[in-house]
């Protein structure tokens, strides 16, 4: 009974950690386990683990970016923010279906992304993450000044999504619509760095001479990659509007940026698992964990300060990120009984 | 007017019990929106301590449980759902922060849980009618929009001033002031013109705004910012010699900003703050200090706006509780809440009845007294009506309906900019290779 | 007989879990040149790369002139007359020739500085044309021409070279070899590396092989050059 | 330039690859190469030799349009027999037309194992674009099975498919040359230019590497150009050599015309002791 | 108003100054930069106001707390974080940027504070226009402070030692450069400057945890637009966006002023990628 408990959570383990190839098994598993959590959690437990979900999502987006074409963007909150004002202003104001508002909200950041991926050919390094980061601040002004279409500092609301008239979701509802959009994203992404895609991003990050001999268009795969992460960014902020049924000028600011960053280097960077992980650290951590703690709960803003040294140990002792530990613990598990016993 | 007490536990509505009533808020205590929430909370704290030291309101104690929002609203929409479905609170006290209530004021009606004060001025709280599910929503502060317009009237009535400069933030309290200020300027007529100029909270310079004043010569300067933009706006003013009588709004009629100012203003020009609570009641406000004081331990909160709303907060839920006749239930508590205007302890009252949501209507005006750092009681307490005569009390906002052509125009210049950048960087990659 | 200035006691070293010095004793003495030879892998680098500093050694003892440097931060163990031109060369690369340089003779006096500038540019007059040029776009042998210049500026007791001759046309090999002589006369140590075993042979006065970690072979050069089993064996060369 | 210059068609003898016609380029003041002329037939291997900064690595970027020369043109016949004039082209489209090459510093992916880095070499193999990778369609999950298959026949070839499942990061650098001699090998070129191939290893891995070139020759039916200092594997391999000094040509012909040439010993070999 | 935008600038400048050396040494652009200075302009009304000490002493003594929480820092975490990559060092920053945040408010409590100016009162008139003593001395500090930077930096070894800490840390060791001293000096000097930077500009502000925030990111984008490799550049790009953010303002519109400086900054760095002075650096194959 032991042994065959053992080798499923190998097989789990070890799938997840993408050691084994398929790794749809257990992104439908964990997608599994997310459905079933509304059931078993409390109501703010939920909003904060659909929170972790769609920055998750937005996370897998820069993680392409930067982890594989090695482009950094500190704009990520920049379009999440504009698509989110998008899809409210749509869906609440002129009343569109929630489809065609998630086409045209993403579309606009997309194309803004591109945009950057464009400009990314002339400016890079830091460079880039600064201009990105003064894209995120004009839109921001935007946000705050433009009030007929973003209502300003009153922030705008939505509702949960309605789909096709048929579905009039609740908030679990939409929970889960969020929980398909992670999975489904978390394998397309899969999909895509194992692809000749993937590698070529890679050697346009390790090397763009290398990468031009060998035939790959730099100005191609950086606008797909930009297009990517805009893409994930915008779909995230159109997710996020629905399910907190608000958006707000101050949320899209550089600190969110700076979390997404965040997210992907404690998760673990080029590893989806990683990030999703990350995730969780970054914004669950705090609220379902630290925050319970009995003393450090009750002093405000103590939870932050742990928070923040929490975050520069797990960068300073595991700076492949925390899937480290994982990968670490399951093969010091699990790889030496093995070796062992096919002796 | 007694309330019983029901005899099974079951009938209790929730946040009851035979010897207690919970409530709550969610406030940011922690990051940068701390400077507001915990000296109001404190003060809320401080009510409550004093009512249950007092033995409570017939015989059950209040207990009062917060939690911190970080001002950001989604946390602090959390945070509400948190309050109403977990902690099963009977009613959120001191709801705090513009973004979070504009993100929850739905959930609430639909939830049906009384609300009473609103740490915000936002403009969609003012209610002259309110029936149903709106019913539960009891503003106490003033209404920015209503603000602005009463600056104006001070403004004019003060000083018979035509030209009106007014600085204003970008946020919600500055926007909605301004539409306040723009409203009672375009009703006094052609002669009164405003000069107005947005500046950013939290900007490092606004020299900008105030040159701008002192170009156009105005006769007032009106400061409609929160505090953190008052004090850098108003030691420009001095610093440039701008030199005209200041106007500001109740937020900053704070004595610890006078601190952060007097240095650089001195006698130069009068600052005026609208007031919607009167401290010139010393008994009402000894009461107060030595309570915060007592209750928080920090004596600096005797003389902080913040946690005074919080005493403001509290004690308009107790006086609304002390009116409950019968068993204590939502529906009991708005019928005894409307039965009578309640008295602000400092100052002034609000009518509920017949469904009024209007938030405090009158204020009166201080001026800043340098040399004893206090905000000294210039005019009393006064309405629109008796200042300058006029009668229409509505907040006509104006809403521009050029929003749409403005996105689409903003869409088709992105997809027109992103096209030609294309083109260019393809044809310069050409040239370059 | 002149006395020994550097000594290495057991030295060993580990790459995470993989050790590549499995205990390595040597022994150079003053004003010598001593090769160090080895396949690839073999751990030379490695041990050059410890004996300035910039790999700390699981255990074992080094000791330069007198004093344990083995626990030293590598500026220090440079201060003490300890420089090296690096594996890869490692030059800095948005720095210009002179700056390279400059930075090369950071522990020396200045007026050593201006004599050590005139003699690196009189080995090398390719780095003199260059001198404003930004390395980066230096070509591959100009690099390494520049990666022993700056070496040289310390004005080191203790000379380490790790494959000086890599990527260097053949008259400019020569030229190194008779550089090393030259600096050799002056009474500075010369540790190098090589992966052209015979010609390192010729100028070295002692050698050591490396074989995985270990020592395998010690002697002097006019020994080891005419023993051809070794050179077969170890140097994977002919000849 | 203008795309006149990229389409001209160029009467080249049939056993030509490739013709660089009076090639110069000049950083600020600095001629590193200057008006050089030189060709390589068919099937031969042909060495490219001078002095450090003689402009040996320039003359390669010239060619493979990293960098765009000043003056002069660059010829190359495709795989698919046709002529066209390499200049002014993109860099990303050079391979495509035959002409791949290697680097003096090894410019493989650390992250990537060898297999995948060699994977990258058949990038203009794959027609399936970045959705079809996406959603893994049956196209894309064929031609990736095709390619892997012959990149583990590449590894074999030069005798390290042992070593596919290894990272980049970890191997040595005789392996790591090897890779990227692989990398290039994967999309079929028929003229391959090897900057420095030898440099770090030692007497037997040279010999090795010599058969190797010779093999690739034979077996890939493709021409070589390569930059060496070694003179050993220069002069036993290459059918002809070009010798150049501060970007200028000093004499081209067969390995013992050019060992005895008083220029090249001059200017590079240094007196033989 | 210019004149008033040279002041920002200047702050703008110190702190971008602060950015570009820490930069320069740990390659990494320090978010926290800002932060650092508001702890420490907390610190000097600590000492004004609890322990009574005169202006100038408190400013000196926080300029000495911001050097010894430089120091810390490095000591501490910069230190150890050799082996981490650019990004994830920025993540440190973020990291430290909510343990200040977190810690400011426990230490100094929750309300602004006031900073006094070093010259209370007194200004020069020029026709309409006023200029304090104490903004002339505030710039006239910042160009000195500038100007000795400049030097050391450019003309002498240590400055060199600074730009091979940079370019190759282990490098720059093998050659003798004390690189863990070399980062100690930069991040306490860092630190005292845009503490520098939070204390000329409190007193025609308040001292709050929000102060620096629109400085910092400022600052970044003088970086940027002055470009990286030099530390001129990023001073010179601060004193443009300090002037010209007024002038647009005043000029053209009070609501869209910042968003259409970002919008010519985005637009110059594109036609000038590497910034008003960096020069493109060629990348050999
Ligand atoms: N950074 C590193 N991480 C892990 N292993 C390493 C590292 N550097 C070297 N090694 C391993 O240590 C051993 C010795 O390497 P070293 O570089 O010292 O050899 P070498 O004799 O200089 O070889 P070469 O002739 O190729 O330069 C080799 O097995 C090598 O793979
Ligand atoms: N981008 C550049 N900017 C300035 N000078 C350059 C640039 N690229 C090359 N050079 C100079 O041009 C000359 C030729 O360089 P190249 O790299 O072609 O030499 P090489 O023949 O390959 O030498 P080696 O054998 O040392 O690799 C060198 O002197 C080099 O400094
Ligand atoms: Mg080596
Ligand atoms: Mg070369």
């Amino acid at each position: 009974m032991a042994i065959i408990s053992k080798k499923i959570i190998k097989d789990i383990f070890f799938k997840t950690s993408n050691i084994l190839p398929k790794p749809y098994v257990n992104y439908l598993l964990f997608g599994i386990i997310l459905v079933i959590l509304p059931y078993i959690v409390n109501g703010s437990t939920l909003l904060t683990i659909g929170s972790v979900i769609v920055y998750a999502i937005a996370a897998l987006g820069l993680n392409l970016l930067l982890g594989y074409s090695g482009l950094i963007s500190l704009g990520t909150a920049g379009f999440m923010g504009l698509s989110s004002y998008f899809a409210s202003y749509l869906t609440k104001d002129l009343n569109f279906p929630f489809f065609a508002s998630l086409l045209i909200s993403v579309f606009i950041p997309v194309i803004l992304g591109l945009l950057v991926g464009l400009v990314s050919l002339r400016i890079e390094g830091y460079y880039l993450a600064i201009a990105t980061l003064a894209v995120a601040e004009i839109l921001r002004r935007i946000f705050e000044k433009f009030i007929a279409f973003t209502g300003g500092y009153v922030g705008k609301t939505a509702d949960y999504p309605n789909i096709l008239n048929v579905f009039m979701l609740d908030r679990e509802g939409t929970y889960i619509i969020l929980v398909i959009f992670l999975i489904v994203i978390m394998i397309l992404t899969h999909n895509l760095i194992q692809s000749p895609t993937g590698r070529a991003l890679l050697t346009m990050r390790g090397s763009d001479a290398a990468a031009q001999a060998m035939g790959i268009d730099i100005l191609k795969y950086r606008l797909i990659a930009f297009a990517l992460a805009t893409l994930y960014a915008s779909i995230a902020g159109v997710l996020y509007v629905h399910f907190n049924e608000l958006t707000y000028p101050t949320i899209w600011n550089l600190g969110l940026s700076l979390n997404i960053l965040a997210i992907i280097i404690i998760g673990g960077i080029r590893s989806i698992s990683g990030t999703v992980l990350g995730a969780f650290v970054v914004y669950s951590f705090s609220d379902l964990i630290l925050k319970e703690i009995p003393f450090i709960g009750e002093i405000p803003g103590l939870s932050n300060i742990i928070f923040g040294v929490l975050i520069i140990v797990i960068i300073l002792f595991y700076p492949q990120g925390l899937i480290q530990i994982f990968k670490n613990i399951l093969k010091s598990i699990f790889i030496r009984k093995d070796v062992k016993a096919s002796e | 007017n007694k309330t019983t007490v029901s005899e099974t536990e079951n009938n209790y509505v929730q946040g009851i019990t035979a010897t207690e009533i919970k409530v709550g808020n969610c406030a940011a205590t922690s990051g940068a929106g701390a400077t507001i929430g915990i000296p109001f909370n404190a003060g809320i704290q401080a009510y409550f301590d004093m009512v249950n030291d007092a033995g409570g309101v017939n015989g059950r104690t209040i207990n009062f449980v917060h939690e911190d929002d970080e001002f950001d609203p989604a946390k602090g929409k959390q945070c509400v759902e948190d309050m109403m479905n977990d902690e099963k609170i009977f009613a959120l006290v001191g709801h705090f922060g513009t973004p979070t209530i504009a993100a929850t004021l739905d959930d609430v009606k639909e939830k049906g849980i009384p609300v009473v004060y609103f740490a915000s001025g936002l403009a969609s709280l003012y209610n002259e009618n309110a029936t149903g599910e709106d019913r539960g929503i009891y503003p106490v502060q003033p209404i920015y929009v209503m603000e602005g317009r009463l600056i104006v009237a001070r403004a004019v009535a003060e000083y018979d001033s035509k030209k009106i400069g007014a600085i204003y933030t970008s946020d919600d309290a500055g926007t909605d002031m301004i539409t306040g200020i723009r409203n009672q300027v375009n009703k006094l007529g052609d002669e009164y013109t405003l000069v107005e100029q947005q500046v950013t909270p939290g900007a490092s310079d606004y020299s900008a705004a105030v040159a701008k004043m002192k170009q156009e010569g105005v006769d007032v300067v009106i400061v409609a910012t929160i505090q953190a933009s008052f004090t850098p706006i108003v030691k420009e003013l001095a610093k440039q010699n701008v030199n005209k009588p200041a106007f500001t709004s109740y937020i900053n009629a704070d004595g610890t900003l006078i601190g952060l100012v007097k240095d650089d203003v001195g006698t130069k020009f009068p600052i005026y703050a609208n007031a919607w609570v009167d401290v010139s009641d010393t008994n009402a406000v000894t009461l107060f200090a030595t309570e915060i004081v007592e209750s928080s331990g920090v004596p600096l909160y005797a003389a902080n706006a913040f946690s005074m709303a919080g005493w403001i907060a509290g004690h308009y839920f107790i006086e609304g509780l002390k009116n409950v006749d019968g068993d204590l239930t939502w529906t009991s508590y708005m019928d005894g809440i409307e039965s009578e205007p309640i008295k602000n302890p400092f100052g002034g009252q609000i009518d509920y009845s017949n469904g009024k949501r209007l938030g405090t209507q009158e204020m009166s005006l201080l001026k800043m007294d340098v040399t004893t750092s206090t905000w000294a009681a210039h005019k009393p307490i006064a309405n629109l009506e008796s200042i300058l005569g006029d009668t229409d009390l509505g907040l006509d906002e104006d809403k521009s309906s050029l929003g749409l052509y403005y996105v689409i125009g903003g869409v088709v210049l992105v997809v027109v900019v992103a096209g030609i950048v294309y083109f260019v960087v393809k044809s310069k990659r050409r040239d370059e290779e | 007989m002149s006395n020994v200035i550097l000594s290495v006691k057991d030295l060993r070293v580990n790459y995470g879990s993989i050790q590549a010095l499995k205990g390595v004793n040597l022994e150079i003495k003053e004003g010598q040149v001593v090769a160090l030879l080895g396949a690839n892998g073999a751990g030379k680098t490695t041990t050059l790369r410890t004996l300035s500093g910039l790999i700390e050694a699981t255990s074992g003892e080094i000791e330069f002139d007198g004093q344990i440097i083995s626990r030293l931060p590598a500026e220090k163990i440079t201060k003490l007359g300890i420089s090296q031109s690096p594996e890869g060369r490692a030059i800095f690369r948005d720095l210009t020739v002179e700056e390279n340089l400059k930075v090369g003779a950071f522990t020396v006096k200045n007026y050593i500085q201006y004599n050590n500038f005139e003699r690196v540019y009189k080995y090398f007059p390719i780095l003199y044309e260059r001198k404003k040029q930004v390395a980066s776009t230096l070509s591959g042998g100009e690099q390494q021409m520049l990666a022993i210049g700056r070496s040289l500026m310390a004005s080191p007791r203790l000379l380490l070279l790790d494959e000086p001759s890599l990527g260097l046309a053949p008259i400019i090999v020569k030229n190194i070899f008779e550089i090393i002589n030259e600096i050799k006369k002056e009474g500075t140590t010369v540790l190098i590396v090589e992966q052209n075993a015979l010609q390192t042979l010729k100028i070295a006065d002692y050698a050591y092989v490396l074989e995985i970690g270990e020592i395998k072979t010690e002697g002097k050069a006019k020994d080891l050059i005419n023993d051809p089993n070794l050179i077969e064996a170890y140097l994977g060369g002919r000849k | 330039m203008s795309k006149k210059a990229i389409v001209v068609n160029k009467e080249l003898s049939n056993d030509i690859v490739l013709q660089v016609d009076n090639l110069s380029i000049a950083f600020g003041g600095l001629k590193a190469v200057d008006n050089l002329s030189f060709n390589i037939k068919k099937n031969e291997i042909f060495g490219l030799i001078g002095p450090n900064g003689a402009g040996k690595t320039t003359v390669f970027n010239c060619i493979t349009q990293f960098y765009r020369p000043n003056n002069g043109e660059v010829y190359f016949r495709t795989k698919r027999d046709k002529v066209v004039n390499l200049v002014g082209r993109p860099v990303y489209r050079i391979i495509r037309l035959g002409l791949v090459r290697t680097f003096q510093n090894v410019e493989l992916i650390r992250e990537l194992s060898v297999l995948d880095n060699l994977l990258v070499g058949a990038h203009i193999k794959y027609k399936t674009g970045f959705i079809s990778h996406m959603l893994k369609t049956k196209k894309a999950r064929k031609e990736e099975l095709d390619n892997r298959k012959k990149a583990i026949e590449v590894l074999k070839y030069l005798g390290i498919d042992h070593l596919k499942d290894f990272l980049a990061a970890g191997l040595s650098y005789g392996i790591l040359k090897r890779v990227e001699l692989g990398r290039a090998l994967m999309s079929d070129p028929n003229l391959l230019i090897l900057d420095e191939p030898a440099a770090g290893l030692n007497e037997t891995e040279t010999e090795q590497l010599a058969e190797t070139i010779r093999k690739i020759r034979d077996d890939f039916n493709s021409s070589i150009l390569l930059v060496e200092h070694d003179m050993r594997l220069v002069m036993n391999i290459c059918d002809r050599i070009c010798a150049i000094s501060f970007g200028k040509l000093l004499a081209i012909g067969t390995p013992k015309e050019i060992q005895s040439n008083k220029n090249v010993q001059e200017a590079y070999l240094g007196k033989d002791d | 108003m210019i004149f008033s935008g040279i002041e920002t600038g200047s702050f703008y400048a110190l702190a971008a100054l602060g950015i570009i050396i820490i930069f320069r040494t740990s390659i990494t652009t320090n978010f926290a930069q800002g932060v650092i200075g508001m702890f420490n302009a907390f610190m000097a009304t600590e000492f004004y106001y609890r322990f009574g000490y005169s202006t100038v002493e408190s400013i000196i003594l926080a300029i000495v707390t911001s050097i010894i929480m430089g120091i810390l820092i490095d000591i501490l975490i910069i230190r150890h974080a050799r082996k981490v990559n650019p990004v994830s060092k920025q993540i440190i920053t973020l990291g430290l940027i909510m343990i200040i945040m977190g810690i400011t408010p426990m230490i100094f409590g929750t309300t602004n504070r006031d900073l006094k100016r070093i010259i209370p009162s007194g200004q020069i008139d020029f026709g309409s226009l006023h200029i304090s003593y104490n903004s002339i001395l505030n710039i006239i500090l910042v160009f000195i402070i500038m100007f000795v930077l400049f030097i050391v930096l450019q003309y002498t070894k240590w400055g060199l030692a600074v730009r091979v800490t940079a370019s190759n840390e282990y490098t720059a060791r093998l050659m003798g450069v004390p690189t863990k001293m070399v980062t100690m000096i930069i991040w306490a000097l860092a630190a005292s400057l845009s503490t520098l930077a939070s204390i000329m500009l409190a007193p025609s502000n308040s001292v709050e945890v929000n102060m620096m925030g629109g400085v910092q990111v400022n600052a970044l984008i003088a970086c940027v637009l002055g470009g990286f490799q030099t530390f001129y550049g990023p001073v010179i790009a601060a004193y443009i966006i300090g002037i010209s953010s007024n002038l647009i303002v005043f000029y053209i519109s009070d609501t869209w002023g910042e968003p259409i400086l970002y919008i010519f900054i985005l637009i110059f760095i594109l036609i000038k990628p590497n910034g008003l002075i960096g020069k493109k650096l060629v990348k050999k194959v």
